[in-house]
């Protein structure tokens, strides 16, 4: 019944497999949307959160998207800065991943704060010297490029296109691509950035604080860098789960390949990157502050210890790095698979780690240890985008040429 | 944000920072519009509506 | 020294604190409340749900039994100066949206509830917890909105609180020192927690002023402040003769000697504001 | 022309440009923003005149004067009065938090009676004059003995317990009573050692000591007059005995973690030690008492510090100390009462801490234990022959045919153990004047309601071991917020129906201020009287004409031994005292409530301290759920582990479990007084329980 929006030349599953299909993640949507309007009606009481954990899951899983929502801006640098030209065959998954992940944030963010209706106070009354401040301000003008570079795709639906002013429309937007792109990846350096900074500039909490340059603490840096190299991992990673779901190879290998080769450099250099800040950060930065590496790791009420850093930095840093480096691994479909799976989980990790211990871990030496579980409101909301990514993904896939090489690589016999 | 604003202070960090803000603004406005524009010259014409790329 | 006349001098505001005075009453977290219509709800035994601006930590030596001492730690907001005491304390260089700003002319960290909408970066920023998040409406239960004070507005839920060194009395006080042409005396200006504590371990002044009690006290040498090696640059002096109580004021690294005193710690590196 | 999609298309994205360049969207986005600062039910507090009532505090002894802030018809704030000299400008949280007990929903309306079953919590509204006539008639009513009419009252003296004394006179009862507290005992050993006239009290002068021997009180969380008392902790030199590190022990310079009870034993063994090392006050004991040598022998006999050590657990060295310590000060004073000095303690006990004090000479001067004169009321009043027995009579069952509570609240204070607790709840009438919905009104068959202390003028006599008599005045800083009727008013009223000759006043006031006599003057005009220090009048002491002071022998025992099978109940449950916890008649008000540390009270569960090594013995860890028996009752409890609890010895939080009142007071934990039991003093009868033995199990 939808035969006539989907792209010429590829194939789809019946409207009514594919409706079926969005059976669960739209009921997961509506639950989350019952959620939200719990929070927004009853107030934030409806969390777990309380006066020592005030940044909690839904931060964390702001920073988490914004990481992996990162393939966007690094995968269109690549592609249109650097001119890495094959990456234009993943480049339209890419806007669309960073796409749901920069909605999901700003989602998030919206039920997140205490008075959502005076959310845009950060944008009038803005304070400059707020990490947050910038990340409102490059997270919404980013947002509009990731719109920006999505719709010239939306304008491709077979439908739309026929239009003949949306057709110009796309074809000069792609022309300017490349300006909008730049402008995105230097909006995107500042937002992660300033999300890095976000917990290095409290100075009143050893765990988050780093030492830095100029205004930017070193976090800064480190978080452009990491989702810079994870974030294309998850789009590799979303785009693999695609071709599994729809049981079709949609990008060839050899892009692959180059994405993997370049964040497996990223990842590789990011993670030496962060041994060195973990290391100045534990003999020079903390023990000014009178504290010793350890008792952030041993305190009583802290179950899980130094693992947490073995598997940021080791099991979901070092090991990706090994996999994605070497050509042979890499090209291993399984390694690769873990590899990647293991990189993203990493980047989560370290936003988890940046966001829940420094709150937990008690500054005043009378002060206890906090442990915090979300309620099921914080649960939902934070599904809801992932949800709803998965069935803005799934529309997009069926109604719109995402996948240059899909009719390539999947030829539609005529019948 | 605006001038009128009254915490508005006149020192660098407000001259980066919405310095950077109006620039990318004004880029995304004028990028969008000369795509706008150049779309409506083109459908005028005649281009568009066929597959001619 | 500064030689502006008192009437302009910035003014820097300030509490001395004697633990070694202090018993634990509970009569300045109530006093505080009072004052300040901090919202009460049904439960109030969950520390980290219930909103006390000015909070009394119960402290122990550690010490096994008979040698076990406790001391009472009571934390109004320290109205931070920050590093190198130039206003960007920890909460007020995060906030997005300028709804707490420190006031260079008394050295008040503010809150304004009606700007704030609610992030809770500052309560992150916030070594102290000396902040508070409205999670719930505020409710007066029977007839206990009649006993609400008007000069501090009762604050919407969605919003951070704290202590505000009992801002509107220095208002009060000024509009009268304004209209009889002088300066506001010491002891007009009092905060609601100094003036109810029974054993007198609160004193409050303004700190640069050598007239007032704090200006001596907080030269003290039995004077540190709490977590003073993160340079937050507190308003509030503590004072103790155990050198237990003044250890438990920071964290040390085993080896090392307790704080020197106040501003003992030089400010190296950079990074963050 | 024809319409086709998209023409709609086009007409949609114009509208919505359109409408995204009008103000609209902006003006609609900062209105929204402005109704989020002025939701309706966040709410703004009216703007009045701003002024000051006087008052006085009746929440707990201590005689506190108040600077009530008002803010046009409503009372915004308490603060404490600066003129008065007990709490000078300050104030403890539990007196500064009564606005919210005046507007709180624990007030009672009006005069209510009981419709439903008791207890039940249904009423019927009465309106005064019917609620009086209930009142007369239930008393003249009454089937049996005129004897089981009991009468219990918030004070002792002063203008409103007359009139339920003369009350109970008119309808041929006896039994005026009023909460035991340790100056029932320390009036009673007075009478001994030093003699008493009827309105004499004992004060102990903290203010001019410079070493305060404390056995047991809790002088900085609550004994005596609370405000006053914590300036002295916080100023003075002071031993700390009793088996935990309360606030007052941690202060102190010395603590001696005496075991549970025996602090009474621990000031003989300091006596002693003095008469051994002859560290005593040579010229005093001869001058100015009688029997010392029988006294000493005694002493030597029995209570040697080796000797005493078997019973306290506190070495010789240290009682040594002490008596080094106590001789050494120049003007010390041993003083006494466990905790808050809410519960008596034995009539041996009281004589030991009398003799310590003769024994360094500090007795009837600057600084030490001084006999305080009686308060002159122009009506005097009868004092109540055996008290104690009388009080225990309350909690037995079939003694007692009708019960009035004034601010008392018997059913909490009185309820000792779940026996107790059933023979109060079988008197067959029970009659409440509380302003609040307390446990013993809730129980009531009638409500009579008083106003509050900030809503009525009444005299406050002020019973809280001063070195001088003293008076306060409430007076009524607001209108009364309910219909409620002042007990004294009222008590006129109803008395006149029943002897009106006992009655003879129009009005409370006028009563009030001719039972004032000579004190009206001050008390009117300051809100407060202040006799003078009784043994500074005339030159009886110079000429050493004044009371002699004589040593008394104790008959009774000094140390009263917890009840209970040790194999059963191996631990001794002891009390905890706060200034953050009303433990009187009324609960804390929502405030102070949120005071009490989560090591105390924790999600509606009381919390019991107890050593980690007594915690590791019972397989016990901190946070653990468990249960708290007694002999008289058993309550769920958390654990907190903490150093300073004698190891074998739990702590529990005296004041809390209120079952009446409010959601926001009532049901928090449990309370320590229903598993406390007794302890009868032969000598006087009293229930001086410092604690039970107890166990506690996990679950």
């Amino acid at each position: 019944m939808d035969s006539a929006l989907i792209p010429e030349g590829v194939e789809r599953c019946s409207f009514k497999r594919f409706t079926l299909g969005m059976i669960i993640p739209a009921a997961l949507v509506i639950w989350g949307l019952y959620a939200a309007y719990l929070c927004w009606f009853k107030g934030l009481n409806q969390t777990n959160m309380n006066d020592s954990y005030g940044f909690a899951l839904w931060i964390w899983a702001d920073l988490a998207v914004i990481a992996v929502g990162g393939g966007a801006f690094f995968t269109g640098f690549l592609r249109y800065v650097v001119g890495k030209d094959e990456l234009k065959n993943i480049i339209n998954f890419a806007v669309l991943v960073g796409f749901c992940c920069y909605c999901s944030a700003m989602l998030i963010l919206a039920i997140d704060i205490g008075q959502p209706l005076r959310g845009w106070f950060i944008f009038w009354h803005a304070n400059v010297h707020s990490m947050l401040t910038e990340v409102a301000f490059c997270l919404s003008l980013y947002l509009t490029v990731l719109a920006i570079e999505y719709l010239p795709l939306l304008l491709e639906n077979r439908k739309l296109d026929q239009v003949p002013f949306f057709h110009n429309l796309g074809h000069n937007m792609h022309e300017v691509m490349a300006v909008f792109a730049a402008t995105g990846a230097f909006l995107s350096c500042f937002h992660q950035g300033s999300l890095g900074g976000v917990t290095g500039v409290l100075y009143g909490r050893p765990f988050g604080m780093r030492e830095g340059i100029f205004i930017w603490p070193w976090t800064f840096f480190l978080y452009t860098w990491s989702a810079a190299a994870c974030g294309p991992c998850f789009t590799m990673l979303s785009c693999k789960i695609t071709e599994m779901i729809t049981g079709k190879k949609l990008v060839k290998d050899n892009v692959y390949n180059l994405l993997a080769k370049i964040s497996g450099w990223m990842l590789g250099t990011y993670i030496v990157a962060k041994i060195a800040d973990t290391l100045w950060w534990a003999i020079v930065t903390v023990p000014t502050t009178g504290f010793t590496f350890m008792e952030f790791y041993n305190n009583s009420n802290n179950f899980h210890g130094l693992w947490i850093l073995i598997l940021e930095i080791g099991v979901c840093g070092l090991l990706p790095v090994a996999i994605l480096v070497r050509k042979k691994w890499r090209e291993n479909s399984s390694l690769f698979f873990t590899a990647i799976l293991l990189a993203v989980i990493g980047v989560c990790v370290n936003r988890w780690v940046m966001v829940m211990q420094p709150m937990a871990m008690p500054v005043m030496t009378f002060d206890q240890w906090v442990l915090y579980l979300p309620s099921w409101q914080e649960w939902a909301t934070t599904i809801l985008p992932v949800a709803g990514g998965i069935i803005i993904i799934a529309l997009s896939y069926r109604y719109l040429p995402v996948f240059p090489q899909e009719r390539e690589l999947n030829p539609v016999e005529k019948s | 944000m605006f001038p009128n604003v009254w915490e508005w202070a006149w020192d660098a960090g407000h001259y980066i920072f919405f310095g950077g803000m109006w620039y990318v603004l004004a880029i995304l406005f004028l990028g969008m519009n000369w795509c706008v524009f150049k779309a409506i010259k083109d459908t005028k014409a005649g281009k568009g509506g066929g597959h001619d790329h | 020294m500064n030689t502006e006349p008192k009437e302009t001098r910035a003014k820097k505001f300030g509490m001395v604190i004697d633990l070694d005075k202090c018993t634990g009453c509970g009569s300045c977290m109530v006093a505080c409340s009072s004052e300040n219509n901090v919202p009460v709800r049904k439960d109030e035994s969950d520390k980290l749900l219930s909103a006390t601006w000015i909070r009394v930590y119960r402290i122990t030596n550690g010490k096994e039994f008979p040698d076990t001492e406790i001391c009472y730690f009571p934390r109004p907001c320290m109205h931070c100066g920050g590093k190198n005491d130039d206003g960007h304390s920890p909460c007020v260089s995060v906030c997005p949206a300028t709804a707490t700003d420190y006031d260079h002319s008394t050295g008040i960290v503010s809150q304004i509830y009606t700007r704030c909408f609610g992030c809770r970066y500052c309560m992150a920023a916030c070594p102290y917890h000396a902040r508070y998040f409205n999670w719930w409406d505020p409710i007066w239960p029977a007839k206990i909105e009649e006993s609400l004070s008007p000069d501090v507005s009762p604050r919407m839920r969605g919003v951070v609180e704290k202590c505000s060194f009992c801002f509107h009395r220095y208002q009060k006080a000024k509009d009268k020192a304004y209209i009889e042409e002088r300066d506001v005396e010491e002891m007009e200006y009092q905060t609601a927690c100094t003036q109810a504590c029974p054993s007198g371990a609160i004193t409050f002044g303004d700190l640069d002023n050598p007239d007032h009690a704090v200006y001596t006290l907080k030269q003290d040498k039995r004077a540190f402040r709490l977590l003073e090696r993160l340079h937050t640059n507190p308003k509030v002096y503590y004072l103790s003769a155990r050198s237990w109580v003044k250890r438990a004021g920071d964290n040390y690294v085993s080896s090392e000697e307790p704080t020197k005193g106040p501003g003992a710690y030089k400010l190296e590196g950079h990074g963050g504001h | 022309m024809k319409i086709n999609r998209r023409h709609f298309l086009a007409l949609g994205m114009g509208a919505t440009a359109g409408t995204m360049l009008s103000p609209l969207p902006w003006k609609l986005t900062d209105d929204a923003s402005i109704w989020t600062q002025n939701w309706a039910w966040t709410p703004v507090p009216e703007i009045g005149e701003s002024y000051y009532a006087g008052g006085a505090c009746t929440l707990c002894p201590g005689g506190c004067s108040l600077s009530v802030r008002k803010v046009g018809t409503r009372v915004v704030k308490i603060e404490g009065n600066e003129e008065s000299p007990i709490n000078t400008g300050d104030l403890c949280g539990v007196g500064i938090s009564a606005t919210q007990l005046l507007y709180g929903p624990s007030r009672i309306e009006g005069p209510m009676i009981r419709a439903g079953k008791r207890g039940e919590g249904k009423w019927r509204r009465l309106s005064w004059e019917g609620a009086e006539a209930q009142l007369a008639e239930k008393l003249s009513a009454l089937s049996g003995s005129k004897k089981s009419v009991v009468a219990l009252s918030a004070s002792k003296q002063g203008s409103v317990a007359l009139l339920i004394q003369r009350l109970l006179a008119a309808v041929g009862s006896d039994r005026f009573l009023t909460l035991p507290s340790v100056h029932d005992t320390l009036e009673a050993a007075m009478a001994l050692t030093m003699g008493r006239e009827p309105g004499e009290g004992v004060g102990f002068d903290t203010e001019n000591t410079d070493l305060i021997l404390s056995l047991g009180s809790s002088v900085a969380e609550g004994w005596g007059s609370p405000v006053r008392m914590v300036k002295t902790a916080a100023a003075k030199t002071m031993i700390q005995v009793e088996p935990r590190l309360s606030t007052t022990a941690s202060m102190a310079d010395i603590w001696v973690p005496a075991k549970p009870g025996t602090e009474g034993v621990f000031a003989l063994s300091v006596a002693a030690a003095m008469i051994q090392e002859k560290l005593y006050d040579h010229l005093f004991v001869a001058t100015a008492t009688e029997g010392f040598d029988a006294f000493s022998a005694w002493l030597l006999e029995n209570y040697t510090p080796k000797k005493a050590e078997a019973v306290t657990g506190v070495s010789p060295a240290l009682v040594k100390k002490v008596a080094v310590a106590f001789a050494g000060a120049r003007r010390p004073v041993a003083i006494c009462g466990r905790g808050k000095g809410d519960t008596p303690i034995s009539l041996a006990e009281a004589l030991s801490v009398f003799a310590l004090n003769a024994l360094k000479g500090s007795v009837q001067r600057d600084g030490g234990l001084v006999k305080v004169g009686a308060i002159p009321y122009t009506l005097a009043m009868a004092e109540t022959d055996d008290l104690g027995a009388k009080l225990a009579a309350v909690t037995e069952k079939g003694r007692t045919e009708l019960l009035m509570d004034w601010g008392t609240n018997p059913f909490y204070t009185l309820a000792t153990s779940q026996e107790a607790a059933d023979a109060l709840a079988a008197i067959p009438t029970i009659i409440s004047f509380s302003p609040y919905m307390d446990e013993t009104a809730a129980m009531a068959d009638l409500i009579l309601p008083d106003h509050t202390h900030l809503e009525k003028i009444q005299d406050v006599p002020v019973r809280a071991g001063l070195e001088r008599p003293l008076v306060t005045l409430a007076q009524p800083a607001v209108d009364p917020v309910m219909t409620t009727k002042h007990t004294g008013e009222m008590l006129i009223s109803v008395g006149k129906e029943l002897d009106a000759d006992a009655f003879p006043w129009d009005d409370y006031e006028s009563y009030l201020e001719e039972s004032c006599g000579e004190m009206w003057e001050a008390l009117s005009e300051g809100g407060l009287w202040q006799g003078d220090i009784a043994w500074k009048r005339g030159l009886e002491r110079m000429l050493g004409t004044s009371d002699r002071f004589t040593f008394v022998i104790p008959e009774g025992p000094v140390f009263l031994s917890a009840n209970g099978d040790a194999s059963r109940y191996p631990l001794t449950l002891v009390p905890r005292s706060s200034l953050r916890i009303s433990s009187g008649a009324v609960a804390d008000a929502p405030f102070t409530m949120k005071t009490i540390e989560d090591t105390v009270l924790l999600k509606g569960v009381s919390l019991v301290e107890m050593n980690p090594v007594t915690a590791k013995e019972a397989g016990l860890h901190e946070g653990d759920t468990a249960t708290l028996t007694t002999s008289f009752g058993m309550v769920p409890v958390k654990v907190t582990l903490f150093d300073g609890v004698m190891p074998g010895v739990v702590a529990l939080s005296k004041g809390l479990g209120h079952t009446a009142f409010d959601e926001y007071i009532g049901g928090k934990g449990s309370s320590y007084t229903a598993l406390s039991g007794a302890m009868v003093d032969s000598a006087t009868g009293f229930n001086c329980t410092w604690g039970a033995r107890a166990s506690l199990k996990r679950g």
